[in-house]
């Protein structure tokens, strides 16, 4: 069971170092419908006996629905739609991103030791992957010149909010899953629209097409 | 009350995205305000307790924004009815009901003492903008509504993670176990101090993007420079002052845990940033809507300096809240005017305001005067009681730039703001039928009457309420 | 007491052309030639003041105040100036500024009369009177608050008076250097050579006389009336400054005093007649110099 | 009662630009009715002053005011009396010249916007006398900044009005920030903001010496002391003659009231800051006269003088500091004394000097005074009284501005009455200091006046010029009056000057009785020596009526040339060329020059443009090179989004480092 546990995380793990180095986008979403899952199945595993059981379902099938399915099928309608294969020419290259995503889980890893966690029986893979996560999520964004990428980035960072979420779902569990599905949905669902939008616009999803606006 | 100004609101919002008739939509704004500004005097004549087991319950601090941006809202929702009739040619559904649906937020932000409920309130004023601010429906509006969506986003995520870091701080045994804040500052001492210190730095980075402090502001110039005026003035003097409270909320609970110092020197070099940055960036500003963000930006860098001073800068934080509000409002309503009028807001094209719109123009100037601290405009009194609190707490550094930035921000704001105004505006670009009217020009015009009134005469009942504001932050 | 006054009005009023009169001989002795009579300026004024005037059709009343005002104001300042062993007729704290000013603005008057004719050479001659009066007028104060140090007296009749005696035996080298430099300054307020020649007949060259140039008859006579007094009056403070405190006796101080007078114009003539007037430009040089030279003398008192 | 006039003035003169509003539709009689109020409003002010310089006890007020540490607190002590005088009597003058000058019948709308303004600036002026809480006295003053900046204005199409009202602004404002600082400062180390409750403040150490020198720059920059003076020439000289006259003949003084009145909180001023003040004073008073001699432009000029008269009135609030630190009475009277009389002296000369300027501007359409010439014959009375300004400001007895500088003088003769070896007694250095500065003052105005109104007109319209209708004349002839009276009388003003050193020094009246006695004395003979010499002037020039045998009329002589034309007359550069050879190296003027050539030269032209050293050639340079800068940073920004998140995540990661690592 433990094992198991261990195993998940350290995919989700993989999967964000996945997605930093993948240039084809369709192999991107999966990589992040895939840690959906994964999240989703490790809402499961974490759950012990104090948990309620009801909320622990409705947080993994959420999940799974939202970040495994939904999320990842509008992605690909986007790109179809808009006939993108690939991110061309990150303003940080593959290896480089790659190189700072590893440099950030051993950073993610080292500190969390620094930060005592006030609920013991957690799991202690829970707080780094986050973290690590989290940082993966933000370099996407900063380094990525399509809208699509800069969505995705967004959904990995909210991956890594979701792991640390799931540290809290044992006392509450109501606002905070509510929370991060709620922000989730309406964001990239927000995002979406713009994103249609800004393809209409510009003919383009380059978002370096987007720097009219300066001093 | 408070959950049924919230409900109406969000329910009016919902019935303008229904209501068929694109002329006659405009008055649900007119009603929403005016409901709103009702329950909000029905607040203060009858304060309510706390409600939703205590998620929700209006304290000091929230009625200072509250009513200020109920006011500001209900300006704008009269400057809107004369906008829009000008704007006639597009559907203004998704227009009106946002605004709709961002008040019901910002009132929500408002009165959450749940900070799970304020992050999901401060999401919502997000997302309920971003739609408004493409209200143009050009290449540009939709850059700056990008900007602002993937920018406020990205705040927003972490913002959560520091909501998140926040609950577990008090997860340990004996923990509150709850993001009530009553809780977690009576809890205060026993949280789990690493963990508040990094929700802190989270939170402030978060709320701080929404609230467009420098470094973090970068989506203010553009969403500003692009989105209506009206719409600008309610960003600039409504939502920022509400990220503003929540930032205060996040300080109340961070200085209960004893991580007081740690966020104080946060605030005032980021506060203090904010000010340098607005200095720089106005200087030979030739956009003077995207100077007007770059006002916000400072005076969001004044109010995290009056917190991050604490003490007696706190209740002047409160009040620079409202005269903030009120003189923004001015500002951007009378911007947006001049904006129209020339169908420019680069200052080679616009000159000469004070002519063509003989009311607008001396507005937009006051407004500047008012906003720099220029007495007989209440922001003088709040400059100076937040100076004060700087050098009576013996910061002389901190006052000194201070003052040394509102220095440079006066000169290079006035440059701008005089290229617009004074001149001969013949050979400008001019756009017949947008001239000043009732309905574009009565609102910044009382608005700044109040801002007026306020520095001659401030109401014993406001003063006391800044200072029971203050004490909520400060505790003495 | 009235015998005194009277004396004193009547030697300011009466020697001071005679003083020019001695410079002119002076000056025609070193040259060689026997020169006008002693006594040519009383007759001169005389003469003008017989004469008809012609006025330039340019000119307001402010042409005619000028000659009236100057000579007005050099009288006054003429009774807070000690003549001979004795107080001037007015005498009080701070007289001395006073008569400074009263000076000052005999130059404003004649200055503005210049003015008033419109001509480009009355126009220069006034540039040039007022331009370096101004630069002479700090070391005229300078050697006046060096007198008023040295006597620990503020008015001229004190500065002049008794105390003096002490003060050269205490101060001499501070006394002299302002003694020297008053003598510079007496010679560029009065126009003399080495800053102006009297005796020019190239309008670009003069600077008092050119200003004068339209003046005619009585208001001429008023003018070198006044001109004369003047000399009289810088002359009278160099002559009590240096001469005064050693001479006692009752009417021996009178008499010593008018003979140091006419030593004075004697001086003024000789070096009138063995200096060569000063570029222009090189003016301002020696009268800042004379400043310096009594900053310099003040610091030895106040050291 | 007295408080009860005090307010009535302050409030009427606020209001007294309405009537021309309300009677939008009847102009002449709005316009008088203003003035009229005005003139009401400047009455009662001076009534309620006069008992107080007589000897009243001053008049107290305290009213809560609902805004955190301020109070509504008035005080009309000697010290603001001294200056509520001429605060309130030149614009009640000036509001009159308007009349003509500024006539809402022919400007409307500008006009009645002007007289809101110059009401309203009054108002404010007389209300920072009156304040007795820092935050009223900085509400007043910002409020009279702003009043000054859309006076300025008063022609707001006018680009160098513009220019000029922008740079008053500023400098106002940020001015204002050095006294925020102060106030702020003292406020809460002694936890009210009141005035009474900021006596005896400790003036040892260096940290009082900075304070000090904060309401120092503050004041300094209103007052228009060099280096800070590098506004004024431009605003006064833009806006309307009189309100050229109110800005610079009291506008300013309040800067100097402040210094004082901030001066005073102190227990007992160190010497070097009366030394502080003595040398900014004397920089002031001889680079603001050198800086005059060199304009063209009359009011520019006359702008200037102010720079130079404020240096003076600093000189002598210098002596005063030193009398203060040194325990000296005599010091302390006659610095403050002298001072406080030449506030009030320049106050009346300089007003009527702008007054006479706007009147030669109205006839001849030009403020540059070689355009000008022979105005005298067409305008007598407006040459007439621009004469007794220029002699007074010029500081020649027997007018007014001797009787200031006479006591200035003898305050720092006082000086030498030191003990040996007391380094203050170099104070004494002021005497040649004022004495150069009247010279050049005298040589000036000699320029300007010979200038302007004698000789021949230099152009057309000069020559076209007629003279000012009555509204304009009587203004300024009851400030020639004054100058004359003050510089008649002066004694008559020495006890009030000394209610005033009392109460500014905090020393009891019975010690500074003895130097007044004897300054009083003297003063008496001063007025005897005004007599005789008016009575010897008087009889020479019947003396003068007596003599010669009949007058004719000719040709200027021109050495021989016989037709000459007023091209060929002196100009008034040409006048000041040797003065300001000698002053060039702080001039820094612009020389065109264009020599003739050839053996047949065919033209040839030579012209200078003075620059303001202090503006044209250090600020304006430094915010170019600010704003250069600025955009360089700004263009780092490119607008890319990317780079917006980027921001974001540094910020976190930078913040998260600062703290975190390091617990």
């Amino acid at each position: 069971m433990r094992s198991w546990t261990d195993m998940a995380f350290i995919l989700v793990v993989v999967l964000d170092l996945f997605v930093l180095a993948s240039s084809r986008l369709g192999a991107a979403i999966r990589a992040v419908a895939l840690q959906g899952a994964l999240l989703s199945l490790l809402a499961l595993l974490l759950a012990s006996s104090g948990h309620n059981m009801g909320h622990v379902l409705l947080v993994a099938g959420g999940a799974l629905a939202i970040k495994a399915i939904l999320i990842p099928w509008l992605m690909f309608r986007a790109i179809r739609e808009m006939a993108i294969r690939r991110e061309m020419e990150p303003l940080v290259g593959y290896v480089p991103s790659m190189i700072l995503g590893g440099v950030g889980v051993v950073l993610a890893f080292a500190f969390s030791r620094g930060l005592p966690l006030p609920t013991p029986e957690m799991h202690p893979f829970l707080v780094p992957t986050a973290l690590a996560t989290v940082w993966t999520g933000l370099l996407l964004v900063v380094s990525r010149r399509k809208a699509v990428t800069q969505v995705l980035g967004f959904l990995v960072l909210e991956n890594g909010v979701f792991v640390f979420g799931l540290l809290l779902t044992g006392f509450m569990p109501v606002m905070v899953e509510a929370g991060v599905l709620l922000d989730l949905l309406a964001a990239v669902f927000v995002m979406g629209i713009v994103m249609f939008q800004i393809n209409r616009e510009f003919s383009s999803l380059d978002t370096d097409a987007m720097s009219s606006l300066k001093d | 009350m408070i959950l049924l100004i919230i409900l109406v609101s969000f329910v009016l919002g919902a019935s303008a995205f229904a209501w068929p008739d694109n002329r006659t939509r405009p008055r649900l704004l007119l009603v929403g305000a005016a409901i709103h500004l009702a329950g909000v005097v029905s607040l203060w004549i009858h304060p309510e307790g706390p409600v939703l087991s205590g998620y929700l319950f209006l304290d000091a601090a929230g009625k200072v924004v509250l009513s200020t941006s109920s006011v500001l809202f209900v300006a704008s929702a009269i400057y809107a009815q004369g906008y829009l009739r000008r704007r006639d040619d597009r559907d203004n559904r998704i227009f009106v009901g946002g605004l709709l649906v961002l008040l019901s937020a910002m009132t929500t932000v408002g009165v959450a003492q749940h900070l799970g409920v304020l992050w999901v309130a401060v999401e919502l004023t997000t997302l309920a903008t971003a739609p408004l601010i493409y209200f143009n429906h050009n290449a540009r509006s939709l850059e700056a509504a990008w900007k602002y969506l993937l920018v406020s986003s990205l705040g927003i995520a972490l913002a959560l993670l520091g909501t998140f870091f926040l609950a577990l701080s008090g997860a340990g045994p004996g923990g509150p176990k709850s993001l009530l804040l009553d809780d977690l500052i009576r809890a205060g001492p026993e949280l789990s101090r690493p963990w508040v210190r990094t929700a802190f730095v989270f939170l402030l980075v978060g709320y701080g993007t929404k609230m467009g402090l420098a470094p973090l502001h970068s989506w203010k110039p553009d969403a500003y420079g692009e989105a209506p005026g009206l719409l600008g003035a309610l960003m600039a003097g409504g939502i920022t002052n509400f990220a503003f409270l929540s930032v205060v909320r996040v300080f109340q609970v961070t200085r209960a845990a004893g991580e007081g110092a740690f966020a104080s020197d946060a605030l005032l070099a980021l506060g203090l940033l904010s000010m340098a940055l607005a200095a720089v960036f106005m200087a030979g500003q030739r956009d003077f809507k995207r100077m007007l963000a770059y006002s916000s930006v400072e005076h969001m860098g004044i109010l995290a300096v009056a917190l991050g001073l604490g003490g007696t800068a706190v209740g002047g934080a409160f009040y620079h809240v409202v005269n903030n509000g009120l003189s923004k409002g001015v500002l951007f309503l009378a911007a947006g005017n001049i904006h129209r009028a020339y169908g420019s807001k680069r200052t080679d094209e616009v000159r000469g305001a004070i002519r063509r719109l003989p009311v607008s123009g001396p507005l937009f100037l006051a407004g500047f005067l008012a906003v720099t601290g220029t007495p007989p405009f209440s922001p003088f009194w709040s400059e100076f009681i937040i100076l004060n609190g700087a050098f009576s707490t013996g910061r002389w550094v901190v006052g000194a730039f201070f003052l040394l930035f509102l220095a440079v921000i006066f000169i290079g704001m006035g440059a701008t703001v005089l290229h617009v105004v004074q001149g001969d505006d013949r050979g400008t670009p001019a756009r017949p039928g947008f001239g000043d009217g009732w309905l574009t020009a009565g609102p910044p015009l009382v608005l700044l009457l109040l801002v007026l009134a306020l520095g001659l005469w401030l109401p014993r009942a406001l003063q006391g309420l800044f200072a029971a504001a203050a004490h909520l932050v400060t505790g003495a | 007491m009235i015998l005194r006054a009277l004396f004193q009005i009547g030697i300011l009023l009466l020697l001071p052309p005679l003083l020019l009169g001695v410079v002119t001989r002076v000056k025609a002795i070193v040259a060689g030639r026997r020169g006008p009579p002693l006594l040519q300026g009383y007759y001169d004024l005389a003469r003008l003041l017989r004469k008809g005037s012609v006025y330039s059709r340019t000119t307001t009343w402010v042409f005619r105040a000028g000659p009236v005002v100057g000579l007005a104001a050099v009288a006054t300042a003429g009774t807070m100036l000690p003549a001979a062993g004795q107080p001037a007729i007015f005498s009080f704290a701070g007289d001395f500024v006073l008569f400074a000013y009263l000076l000052a603005l005999a130059r404003f008057a004649t200055a503005l009369a210049a003015l008033d004719t419109g001509s480009a050479f009355e126009g220069m001659g006034a540039a040039r009177e007022v331009s370096f009066a101004s630069m002479a007028e700090p070391a005229l104060f300078l050697c006046l608050v060096v007198l008023a140090r040295a006597t620990g007296s503020l008015s001229l009749s004190g500065m002049l008076g008794p105390g003096l005696a002490t003060a050269w035996s205490g101060a001499a080298p501070a006394l002299l250097l302002s003694a020297i430099a008053l003598f510079v300054v007496a010679l560029a307020e009065n126009s003399r050579i080495p800053v102006d020649d009297p005796g020019t007949h190239l309008e670009l060259t003069m600077i008092h006389e050119v200003m004068v140039l339209d003046h005619s008859g009585p208001d001429l006579a008023f003018i070198l009336y006044g001109a004369s007094i003047k000399f009289f009056l810088f002359g009278a403070l160099l002559v009590r400054l240096v001469l005064d405190p050693r001479v006692q006796g009752i009417w021996g101080a009178e008499a010593a005093f008018v003979g140091g007078l006419v030593g004075f114009a004697v001086l003024v003539g000789l070096v009138e007649s063995f200096m060569a007037r000063l570029r222009l430009t090189r003016v301002p040089q020696m009268l800042v110099g004379a400043s310096v030279l009594s900053v310099f003398a003040l610091v030895l008192l106040l050291r | 009662m007295t408080g009860a006039l005090a307010i009535a003035a302050v409030v009427l003169a606020s209001a007294s630009g309405l009537p021309g509003l309300a009677l939008w539709r009847r102009p002449v009689l709005g316009q008088r009715l203003s003035a009229g109020v005005l003139c009401l409003a400047a009455a009662l002010g001076i009534a309620a002053a006069i008992p107080v310089l007589a000897g009243a006890t001053p008049f107290v007020l305290h009213l809560p005011w609902h805004q955190p540490n301020a109070s509504l607190s008035l005080r009309l002590d000697p010290l603001s009396a001294i200056f509520l005088v001429p605060v309130l009597l030149v614009p009640a003058l000036g509001s009159i010249y308007g009349l003509a000058y500024f006539p809402q019948e022919g400007l409307g709308a500008r006009a009645v916007r002007l007289q809101l303004w110059y009401g309203l600036v009054t108002g404010s002026m007389a209300l920072v006398l009156l304040s007795d809480n820092a935050l009223l006295f900085l509400f007043a003053w910002e409020v009279m900044a702003i009043c000054g900046f859309f006076l300025v204005l008063a022609d707001p199409d006018r680009k160098d009005a513009q220019r000029a009202a922008w740079v008053y602004l500023v400098a106002a404002h940020v001015g204002t920030f050095a006294i925020f600082a102060f106030f702020s400062i003292v406020g809460s180390a002694r936890g009210t903001f009141d005035f009474s409750g900021w006596q005896h403040l400790g003036s040892t150490g260096a940290a009082a010496s900075w304070l000090w020198a904060l309401a120092l720059v503050g004041f300094g920059l209103k007052a228009g002391l060099v280096p800070l003076h590098f506004w004024l020439p431009g605003a006064h000289a833009a806006a309307p003659s009189h309100v050229s006259a109110l800005m610079s003949g009291v506008l300013l003084k309040t800067g100097v009231y402040g210094m004082l009145r901030a001066t005073g909180f102190f227990e007992s001023p160190p010497a070097s800051w009366g030394v502080a003040l003595l040398v900014l004073g004397g920089a002031s008073g001889v680079l603001g006269v050198a800086f005059a001699l060199a304009q063209h432009d009359l009011k520019r000029l006359l702008a200037y003088h102010s720079v130079e008269n404020i240096g003076i009135i600093t000189m002598g609030a210098g002596l005063a500091v030193l009398g203060r630190a040194r325990g000296e009475p005599a010091l302390v009277l006659l610095g403050f004394g002298g001072a406080a009389l030449h506030v009030v002296n320049h106050a009346l000369f300089k007003s009527l000097l702008f007054l006479g300027a706007g009147s030669v501007q109205r006839a001849a359409r030009t403020r540059d005074i070689e355009r000008l010439g022979g105005l005298s014959r067409a305008m007598p009375w407006t040459a007439g009284l621009f004469l007794v300004g220029a002699a007074a400001i010029s500081g020649l007895p027997p007018l007014n501005g001797f009787v200031s500088e006479w006591l200035v003088v003898m305050g720092s003769l006082r000086a030498l009455e030191l003990p040996a070896g007391d380094r203050a007694s170099f104070a004494v250095l002021v005497v040649p200091a004022l004495a150069l500065v009247g010279a050049l003052a005298a040589a000036c105005f000699a320029k300007v006046h010979g200038t302007v109104f004698l000789g021949h007109p230099r152009t057309d319209e000069a020559a076209a010029a007629h003279e000012s209708p009555r509204f304009m004349l009587v203004p300024m002839g009851v400030l020639a009056a004054a100058c004359v009276a003050i510089g008649a009388l002066p004694a008559l003003f020495l006890p009030a000057l000394a209610r005033g050193a009392a109460s500014w020094s905090g020393l009891p009246l019975s010690d500074l009785a003895a130097p007044a006695a004897a300054a009083s004395a003297s003063a008496g003979l001063v007025s005897g020596l005004a007599v005789l010499l008016v009575a010897l002037v008087a009889s020479l020039a019947f003396l003068r009526r007596r003599v010669g045998a009949g007058a004719a009329a000719g040709e200027t002589w021109s050495c021989g040339y016989g037709y000459p034309t007023a091209r060929m007359e002196y100009t008034g550069s040409s006048f000041a060329q040797i003065l300001n050879q000698g002053f060039r190296r702080v001039l820094f003027p612009r020389v065109r020059f264009q020599p003739p050539r050839g053996p047949f030269p065919t033209s040839a032209r030579f012209s200078t443009e003075p620059r303001e050293a202090v503006l044209d050639l250090t600020i304006l340079p430094g915010i170019r090179g600010y704003v250069a800068a600025a955009s360089r940073v700004r263009g780092l920004l490119a607008g890319r989004v990317h780079f917006y998140a980027l921001l974001v995540l540094a910020t976190l990661v930078f913040i998260l480092a600062w703290r975190l690592l390091w617990w």
